[in-house]
């Protein structure tokens, strides 16, 4: 009996710092831009900083579990864009008939977040109830999607004056963070919550382990994962929000070029893409990682030319870096 | 001065635009012959690094390429009166969150002592781009897209001028062109740039006009190329199989044409079909010299970013006023030039042969009269 | 009704129906591509008739398929090993670019041919080894490395011909897209070649039966001695090779080097190579299928620019067909997984 | 002993990330016998075997073969000199052929011209599975479309081929990592058959596996490993069961095995009942009752339709005929999860594919099929999840360094008990019992009988599809056997009414 005995778990420093890489790769980033740049740190910046990565951020949260699952989603940038047309269209919608810019803000929001949440039901029912994988069922829909935003709208529109209010908030700053972050920040920490303390967050981490377990030891496979589809939705819809406010206008190309970023951030900060492994709370290093080395690039002022390839070397480095290898028996692929 | 007369044939429509901007008639037209004279730049001024920059939207587009050399003419300019400074290009990769990211970001590397030329990537996030930089400081100006409902006065004196070549009246203008070359009745053929673009919008737009005057002209096929030179040769091969007739080949920029030219070329119908673009792509002028294309539009990449900045330069060294400007010296259209068969040789000789050479002291002789 | 029937049967001869059912629904899974091929001509044909179906519109079409095809059987390696590759837009497009500024060109006095030629391949395929080491030696997912990659990539592209791109004046070279052999166009044959090349890999190498074992398993490859990594990484390092001949074909075809060579074809190649039936999952499919893909994507877009689909709506037409064409193949029931 | 001596391996030690799994074993093999090699889950036989096969070099120690020193760096060396393995995982390449598999690697042997010559492939694969009694497999099939006995046979014709690749006269040593657990009972003797054919022409055997009838079936001289150290050698003569289990675990053995002193007679209570259930093509017409407290043992072979019948009950798949009663309500389940809502979980037979979730820690694994139970208002106690796991860790004997530990660090008989901890920490009260004992050790065995015990006593029922048909017989208050997708018996099994196997297996069959 006696060997068997657990032994109270001692913190493993080296396996946290193992784990951790990525916060040494934005504490590493951040000093090299500082030296090259001493303006990386100034006021300003740290402000825009910690207010520009809002919308990823978000669109993080939605990715990461999705990543959990071992799934992905390639029509995330395309729904954040229909849902940024959608939510200014209603807005306009409702400008003649309803006089409070507020409360036409809330119902379009409203209304907006229930249109991501809906795409995302969609795309998991075709994903789980068709078996499609979700790599290819979501690739069809980015052009589905992309097509739905330019029907609403074919053309950028910017917030009218008169609602121009609605985005005032934005500027808001709490210290020197933005409060759209903390925004984002919010829901990440309870949707994290979420996944770490009930029964459907281990769920999903269950299902990116062995799906076939999970669904045998009772685990509502399908429901849980069209959830996670559903609030991948929700996320950018919200991303579309912050988008839309911060630019005072909407686009239907607008999310073009988040899906690949956002899925960079979230393989940065640590999540695993063959699923089963991840955290929400190393999404948002993740988003720091990106955020930092296109914003260094610009305060380091990098030849236009070179921008992309530097780029590409930074994150190929700080992913080789952040990843974790702690687990010697993973398969990478 | 091979330079004036090109510019001579400027378009009706841009002017028509730069009208748009008097609103009131100040005949000071000392204002066109103001000079930069170094000598007034105070010291501490001169000493200052300034951050100097041009926002654009990718590096596909060789007329993007232009203003880029712009900015560099400019700044050898400012290295001959002894400016410290510091040169930087933001692309934003045709994203309105990272153009918007991007300017915030030099805005804040620079403190205020920066100057921006921008060519925002949809009209609707002009003013975002401009708030970032008026927040810090700085002073910018912005070329083509912008609301109409907005004006340089909103934010004084950091928006210092808006300089607009007419998308309208290019696409009108080229449309014209091609039209004409094909006695006024046939086939064509349209190829859009990228859905949802402003730009592209707007190109199109004036094509519309231009349908409207001439009633014989048919659009046999219209699709999106996504400004992309390879999709517009997919697009204008699969089209020749279905209407192998068509007479002319509208496109929404040079880089698309040239796939359109391509794809004649396989088909064995260079030169018969007309072909017009904007940009002045280098491949697209020569074209027109073969007689391969109809049209194309000038904008005058190097003089929109060299003159845009030496005016936001002005401003910031207070040489200028931005307040005390007059509206049209504010808000105008520089010269754009459509080039044709008739003009192609002197355009050839001013700019493909030799770097044309701009005196970015005389910082308003890049409005158009 | 049903169940009347049943009832009447023996388990032996449900099951002899079962097991005809199910190598029904095989056959209907591994023809479903062709099938949906053949639908998709069809359709075209009754709504365009000669239009679409004319030697020149078929002349088009393998014009318009062979960049495709290149580029998907690079990556249909990668994906059978369950690896991902979204390095192309940036590989195709360097490569090209490089290849226009080295031959007879506008831009410079560069004139070394078909030299010119082999360096800018050599340069994707060097690109595609140093991808696979990464990806092996540093363990991180290919998703990332080649994502860095692209961008990569696509700066060196715009390095190379910093601003304006450089047209090709080589004459070989400007004759080349006009020039058929046997009615098939020059760099139709280039890409046929190419897919003869992977037919013998895939069927008649021994590194062709890695590549499905390690897609299936590589712990399995891996005991019985099989240095998986090399694998991996002369697979990756092919790829890199077949994207560099699909960007001197686009340079080739457009005379003209850019990075925009490249640009939009990773989507659809994904596409293609899924819609063939190779499993993303690894260790499935194959060349084969990827050619059938490939024509589906081909004929599909040029069979709706052909119907003159209002374009904003074009792209969300494409997508439900992938899906339809997907659904057909994959199989379906509740022990299933899909990732 | 006149025999040549083959292989033999001296003090052998082996370390992992600060554990010792081998602390100095050793393993002499004489030419033309079968070795047994037998010892708990943790004992360290599978360290051996792979040492052996070249998967991972030894700590220290030395090792000869064909009396000269041997160290292969890879399995390909090892094979060389004439040792082959067959490994408890399934090692084929579904999606090859059968012919592609048995030459797997060694494609080079068979090119010409730069092209792999595949028909002359075959033609090798024909012959080299005639040799093994398997002509009737198409070597040109491809391995997804076999079922599980036949790979494992393709298997070992793949082993005995590579070994002799090259040498035909030298000896070989083949080793079988537990072979005959997919195997049914026909299938397990012609396997003995071909092993004794093997040698018969002085070629070595080395046979791992935990049902002791076997390896005293099978072997000449059996090898006991307990905690990574010798335990002893006997030959066969000299063995018994009785003598291995005492060696094995180290105490003396209980004929009690499973516990039937305390088994208890069923409650009058059906819990489920199925009415004339069907899967199409599998099976049929199947009545089953199922009552409060018992123990229904199903006996068949593999084909039966007795695993199906399972997961039907527990709604992995739905049935196509017949009806499904719960605590007297009429289900239809399209999942799992709306079985455990009805107190169903069933413990799976292919734990690496249905059982364990591998990147996740022991607590988590247990808590999976319980974590609304663990939680309060919704939100999950990660106290009472450590503290169930460190309960059930102690309860079971789970090797682990400690509830954090990932899964996949834990040998296959300590996650098995993981599995079965997870059962019966969930509030089923109708458990299904997948070969729960497959792959654990003898003492594990007797702990999973005890406790099985345990819950029925509480009240709970339990469905058992026993490893053997002794296990399925000594633990079932009743036992239904299955042939063909039909019931063809059913038999009282109270304690001291034990039906005999002879009469069981004439209905299997």
């Amino acid at each position: 009996m006696e060997k068997t005995k657990t032994v109270a778990a001692k913190p493993d420093w080296k396996k946290i710092i193992m784990k951790n890489y990525s916060v040494l790769v934005v504490i590493l980033m951040i000093i090299i831009f500082t030296v090259m740049e001493p303006n990386f740190l100034n006021s300003m910046n740290i402000v825009n900083l910690l207010s520009d990565s809002a919308p990823l951020m978000i669109m993080a949260a939605g990715m990461t579990p999705i990543l959990i699952l071992g799934s992905i989603d390639l029509s995330l940038g395309s729904m954040c864009s229909v849902a940024n047309v959608l939510m200014l269209a209603i807005m306009l919608g409702m400008k003649d008939s309803i006089s409070s810019p507020v409360l036409i803000f809330i119902l379009a929001l409203v209304i907006t977040l229930a249109a991501g949440v809906a795409g995302g039901i969609i795309l998991g029912l075709i994903h789980v109830k068709l078996k499609v994988p979700s790599f290819i069922a979501s690739l069809a829909f980015m052009s589905v999607w992309d097509s739905v935003a330019l029907m609403i709208t074919s053309s950028p529109v910017k917030l009218p004056k008169a609602l121009k209010m609605t985005a005032d908030w934005y500027k808001i700053q709490i210290g020197p963070i933005g409060l759209p972050l903390i925004l984002a920040i919010l829901v990440i920490l309870l949707y994290h919550f979420v996944l770490t303390r009930t029964a459907f967050g281990r769920g999903i981490f269950a299902i990116g382990g062995n799906e076939r377990s999970a669904r045998i030891a009772g685990i509502k496979v399908d429901l849980y994962k069209v959830i996670v589809f559903a609030m991948n939705g929700f996320c950018a819809a919200l991303g579309a929000m912050f988008l839309l406010v911060k630019a005072k206008s909407s686009a239907p190309t607008v999310g073009e070029s988040f899906t690949l970023m956002v899925i960079s951030a979230v393989v940065a900060g640590g999540t695993s893409l063959v699923g089963g492994s991840g955290s929400l709370l190393k999404s948002i290093v993740g988003v720091f990682i990106i955020s930092i080395i296109k914003n260094g690039m610009n305060m380091v002022g990098v030849n236009v030319y070179w921008q992309k390839v530097v780029y590409g070397i930074i994150i190929l480095l700080a992913v080789a870096i952040s990843v974790d290898r702690t687990s010697r028996s993973r398969i990478v692929k | 001065m091979k330079l004036r007369k090109i510019t001579a044939i400027t378009l009706a429509g841009a002017m028509a635009a730069a009208t748009l901007g008097m609103t009131a008639m100040a005949a000071d037209t000392d204002w066109k012959s103001f000079k930069i004279d170094p000598a007034q730049i105070p010291q501490e001024k001169l000493d200052t690094t300034i951050s100097v920059a041009c926002s654009i939207r990718g590096l596909e587009n060789p007329y993007i390429n232009t203003i880029k050399v712009g900015m560099e003419m400019f700044c050898e300019y400012l290295d001959s009166i002894g400016q410290k400074y510091e040169m930087q290009v933001l692309d934003s990769g045709g994203s309105n969150d990272t153009e918007i990211n991007n300017m915030k970001q030099f805005a804040a590397k620079a403190n205020g002592n920066a100057i921006a030329y921008s060519d925002p990537n949809e009209s609707a996030i002009c003013t975002s781009l401009v708030e970032a930089m008026a927040e810090s400081g700085g002073y910018i100006g912005t070329a083509w897209n912008r609301e109409e409902e907005d004006t340089v006065e909103d934010y004084n004196p950091n928006w210092v001028i808006h300089t607009s070549p007419d998308n309208v009246a290019n696409g009108k203008a080229i449309a014209s062109a091609l039209f004409d070359q094909m006695g006024g009745k046939g086939q064509i053929l349209v190829v859009e740039g990228m859905l949802g673009n402003t730009a592209n919008n707007d190109r199109v737009k004036g094509l519309e006009e231009a349908l409207a005057e001439y009633p014989d002209i048919e659009v046999a096929a219209q699709d999106t190329a996504n400004w992309a030179t390879a999709d517009a040769l997919t697009l204008v091969e699969t089209w020749l199989n279905q209407y192998p007739d068509v007479g002319g080949i509208w496109c929404a920029n040079d880089n698309m044409a040239t796939g359109a030219m391509q794809a004649l070329e396989n088909a064995g119908l260079l030169g018969k079909v007309g072909v017009v673009g904007i940009d002045a792509n280098n491949d697209v002028v020569d074209a027109i010299k073969a007689g391969n294309a109809t049209a194309t539009v000038s904008s005058n990449g190097y003089l929109q970013g060299g003159y845009t900045l030496a005016i936001c330069y002005a401003a910031w060294a207070g040489l200028i006023d931005p307040e005390e400007l007059p509206l049209e010296y504010r808000e105008f259209a520089t010269p754009a030039t459509v080039i044709t068969s008739e003009n192609v040789d002197e355009y050839i000789a001013s700019y493909i042969d030799a770097t044309p050479e701009f005196d970015f002291s005389e910082i308003f002789w890049c409005k158009a009269d | 009704m049903a169940k009347e029937n049943q009832a009447a049967l023996t388990i032996q001869e449900e099951f002899a129906k079962k097991i005809k059912a199910e190598n029904r629904r095989e056959k209907v899974i591994r023809w479903a591509p062709v099938l949906v091929l053949v639908a998709l001509i069809i359709f075209f044909t009754i709504a365009r008739g000669t239009a679409f179906a004319s030697v020149s519109n078929l002349v088009a079409v393998l014009n318009q398929w062979s960049i495709p095809l290149l580029v998907a059987l690079g990556l249909t390696f990668v994906i059978m090993l369950g690896s991902i590759d979204l390095s192309i837009d940036g590989t195709v497009g360097m490569a090209g670019s490089i290849a226009s500024v080295l031959v007879m060109n506008t831009l410079n006095g560069n004139n070394f041919g078909i030299f010119g030629i082999i360096a800018a391949i050599l340069c994707s395929v060097a690109v595609g080894f140093v991808i696979g080491l990464i990806h092996v030696k540093l363990k991180v997912p290919s998703f990332m490395v080649t994502f860095a990659f692209q961008n990569i990539c696509i700066g060196i592209a715009y390095i190379t011909y910093s601003g304006t791109p450089a047209t090709v004046m080589d004459p070989l070279l400007k004759a080349l897209p006009k020039a058929s052999f046997l009615g098939i166009p020059f760099i139709t044959w280039v890409a046929l070649i190419m897919l003869a090349l992977c037919i013998y890999i895939q069927e008649f190498t021994p590194f062709g039966r890695h590549i499905y074992a390690v897609g299936t398993d590589e712990t399995i490859p891996r005991s019985v001695g099989i240095n998986v990594d090399l694998v991996k990484i002369k697979v990756f390092t092919f790829a890199g090779f077949l994207f560099g001949v699909a960007g001197v074909v686009g340079m080739i075809r457009l005379g003209q080097g850019q990075a925009g060579i490249g640009k939009d074809l990773m989507f659809p190649a994904q596409a293609a190579v899924v819609i063939g039936g190779t499993s993303l999952a690894g260790g499935k499919g194959g060349v084969i299928n990827t050619v059938v893909g490939t024509l589906i994507m081909t004929v599909l877009i040029n069979g709706l620019t052909m119907m003159g689909v209002d374009p904003n709506i074009k792209t969300g037409i494409q997508g439900i067909i992938i899906l339809v064409a997907v659904i057909l193949t994959i199989k379906r029931g509740a022990t299933v997984i899909s990732k | 002993m006149d025999k040549k001596l083959l292989f033999s391996a001296k003090n052998i030690t082996k370390s992992f990330y600060g554990t010792q799994a081998l602390k100095g074993v050793d393993l002499d093999i004489y030419e033309g016998e079968v070795v047994g090699l037998i010892g708990e889950n943790g004992a360290g036989k599978s360290t051996l075997l792979k040492i052996i096969i070249g998967v991972q070099p030894q700590t220290s120690g030395e090792m000869t073969m064909h009396g000269k020193p041997f160290a292969p760096a890879d399995p390909m060396a090892a094979n060389k000199e004439g040792i082959g393995m067959v490994f408890q995982e399934q090692s084929l390449i579904v999606n090859l052929s059968v012919g592609q598999n048995l030459f797997f690697g060694h494609e080079k042997d068979f090119k010409n011209m730069g092209f792999v010559n595949w028909g002359k492939m075959y033609e090798e694969s024909r012959k080299v599975l005639e040799e093994v009694n398997c002509g009737y497999i198409n070597p040109k099939k491809k391995v997804i479309d076999l079922n599980f006995a036949t790979r494992q046979m393709v298997e070992i014709a793949k082993v005995v081929n590579l070994t002799k690749t090259g040498h035909d006269d030298q000896k070989c040593l083949i080793l079988l990592d537990e072979p005959t657990s997919v195997l049914n009972e026909a299938e397990v003797q012609n396997l003995f058959t071909e092993v004794r054919k093997l040698t018969a022409k002085g070629h070595s055997v080395v046979f791992v596996s935990h049902r002791l009838d076997e390896v005293l079936n099978i072997s000449d001289r059996v090898y006991i490993y307990k905690d990574g150290e010798n335990a002893g050698n006997m030959n066969i003569q000299e063995a018994t069961e009785d003598k291995l289990y005492a060696a094995m675990v180290g105490h003396g053995t209980t004929t009690e095995y499973y516990h039937q002193s305390e088994q208890k007679k069923a409650q009058a209570e059906v819990v489920l009942e199925a009415k004339d259930l069907g899967l199409a093509g599998v099976f049929k017409h199947c009545d089953v009752k199922l009552h409060k407290g018992e123990i229904l043992g199903i006996c068949g072979v593999v084909g039966s339709g007795k695993e199906e019948i399972c997961s039907v009950i527990c709604g992995d798949e739905k049935p196509t005929s017949g009806e499904l009663y719960v605590k007297n309500k009429k289900t239809n389940y399209s999942s799992p999860a709306q079985a455990l809502a009805d107190g169903i979980l069933m413990i799976p037979k292919e734990r690496h594919a249905e059982g364990i979730v591998r990147n996740l820690s022991v607590a988590e694994n247990m808590a999976l099929s319980n974590a609304p139970l663990l939680a309060e208002h919704g939100i999950v106690s990660v106290k009472k999840v450590n503290a169930q796991a460190d309960e059930w860790i102690g309860k079971l004997r789970i090797k682990t360094s400690g509830r954090d530990a990932e899964l996949i660090s834990l040998s296959g008989g300590n996650q098995q008990k993981v599995v079965f901890a997870r059962a019966l920490a969930s509030e089923a009260d109708i458990i299904i019992l997948n070969h729960p004992t497959r792959g654990v050790d003898v003492g594990a065995k007797e702990e999973i009988y005890a406790l099985t015990r345990e819950v029925v006593a509480q009240g709970k029922s339990v469905i058992l599809l026993g490893d053997t048909l002794d296990e399925c017989i000594g633990m079932s208050n009743r036992v239904i056997v299955m042939k063909d997708g039909l019931i063809t018996g059913e038999f009282q099994a109270d304690a001291g009414e034990k039906p005999s196997q002879v009469s069981i297996v004439t209905l299997m069959m």
